[in-house]
């Protein structure tokens, strides 16, 4: 299908790093460009990198493999890894995945500030 | 078995995902499954749409699926077939990692069988592989446990 | 013809025209129509279910319409086709009041007319009846009528 | 399919009639939920009948019809007849089927009331 429907994904710096701020639901068809996103702000090496999720109404495991990619490069490089505002369908797929704890996820842009 | 609700061929595009989703948790919603129930239906068949794409046709854009969607009752719920003629595999190979080995990718599989009250897998003798998945209505599941088995016979 | 990226049979329930809504308005954005061009997409296919339904089947719960789905591109819009096996009426029938006159029912072929961009009815040789409508973009269809020509006939 | 989807209609009584507020697609198959409701306010022959459309999303040919029937209704039995609160889609359908004009529509329920 046409590329007009490519995920959109905004930056946006923060003091001591990148918050990303994808809209739209991040599946098969989207999560490679999430995923883009991420590689660029991670060679950045910022001290924090946040997620926020609050206009991703949907996500499969092709969005969550993206996700655990990029906390185990955050991992490695002591970068805080922080996602905020899930809806409760993307929460129940994570609790499902059992990834509620393995990421920090907190609920929302203030707090994945100061997280 | 009787006649699907509603009989689909798509072709094996990522893009073609999103609709079906759209469609399944609109039928879902209709038949009375609330919006967690709907959005469990649309993630297990995502999953195993993605894992027909990508292992079965090894991301071939041109070949085809076959998702037929029945309406169950007594229970109250779907009964979803995804059918492919993609090389099929040993049943013991589906499977991905196990939850607590957290690494990107292998949650597929896992998922569908969290998701869903029921799950079938089979190889068709067209070739092929077939999933036959089944969520009931959370109430309807706790109360008529004794009908499963006679519905899925009908 | 190319191959269509859906192609789908349903039995002829009102039910089931939400979720064929869901899963155009979700194909049409996905191809980049906007919010009003997929509303009208799903208005316009809701009426020709309805049609066929209730006055090609009578409706009898039981039979069967066949949607077929492509996505167009030079200039980027879909093509919707319906076909049904009711028996089939002459074109020239398949007309309701005129606009101005107020009076309840009437409405669907006006409207399939003024929300799509090009409609097309016939008989089926297999008997029955088929719709062919198709929705561009609309930035695209002012650019480029030229192309709509060529894009109908692959 | 089963009967757990018939359209919610919410019914309540104003001074001077009643005020309907469908929730939900009001399609093929919902309308004649709707229908009923129309014939049973009408029945009470209010002075004044309210249709708020905040929670109707969408509305097909068959919701059409049921208005104009229950226009017609009004029209013969001197009811004021108002519908509200038209999403952007409802009222685009409203104005394609030229039905603007012929329906006293107002933007809110405020308006409706005293209309
Ligand atoms: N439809 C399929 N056809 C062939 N192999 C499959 C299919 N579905 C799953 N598999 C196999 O099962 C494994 C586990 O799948 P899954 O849990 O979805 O994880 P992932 O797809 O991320 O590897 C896959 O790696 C693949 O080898
Ligand atoms: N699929 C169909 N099969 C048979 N007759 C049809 C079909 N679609 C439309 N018609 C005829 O065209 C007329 C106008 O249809 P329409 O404008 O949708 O108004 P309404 O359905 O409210 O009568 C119908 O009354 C019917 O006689």
């Amino acid at each position: 299908m046409s590329g007009a429907t490519e995920l959109v994904v905004n930056v946006e710096t923060i003091s001591d790093g990148v918050i990303l701020h994808p809209k739209g639901d991040v599946d098969m068809a989207r999560s490679p460009a999430l995923r883009t996103k991420l590689t660029e702000a991670l060679k950045g090496k910022p001290a924090r990198l946040v997620v926020d999720l609050v206009d991703v109404p949907y996500m499969d495991s092709s969005g969550l493999a993206t996700l655990i990619e990029a906390l185990q490069t955050t991992r490695k490089n002591k970068i805080k890894f922080i996602v905020c505002n899930l809806s409760p369908r993307v929460r129940s797929i994570l609790e499902i995945a059992r990834l509620t704890t393995v990421f920090t996820v907190v609920a929302n842009r203030e707090q994945a500030i100061k997280a | 078995m009787n006649e699907p609700h509603l009989h689909a061929r798509i072709l094996s595009r990522p893009e073609l995902m999103a609709p079906m989703r759209a469609m399944l948790c609109e039928l879902a919603s209709r038949v009375g499954l609330n919006e967690t129930e709907c959005g469990h239906i649309a993630l297990a068949i995502d999953e195993a749409l993605t894992n027909i794409i990508r292992h079965g046709y090894k991301n071939d854009p041109d070949s085809h699926i076959w998702i037929s969607v029945w309406e169950l009752q007594n229970p109250t719920g779907l009964r979803i077939q995804m059918d492919d003629l993609a090389p099929n595999v040993e049943l013991k190979k589906l499977k991905g990692r196990e939850l607590d080995d957290i690494r990107p990718g292998g949650l597929g599989v896992h998922l569908i069988y969290s998701l869903m009250d029921s799950v079938h897998f089979s190889r068709r003798t067209e070739g092929g592989m077939r999933l036959v998945v089944e969520k009931f209505h959370a109430h309807a599941a706790a109360n008529s446990y004794a009908n499963v088995k006679h519905n899925s016979q009908v």
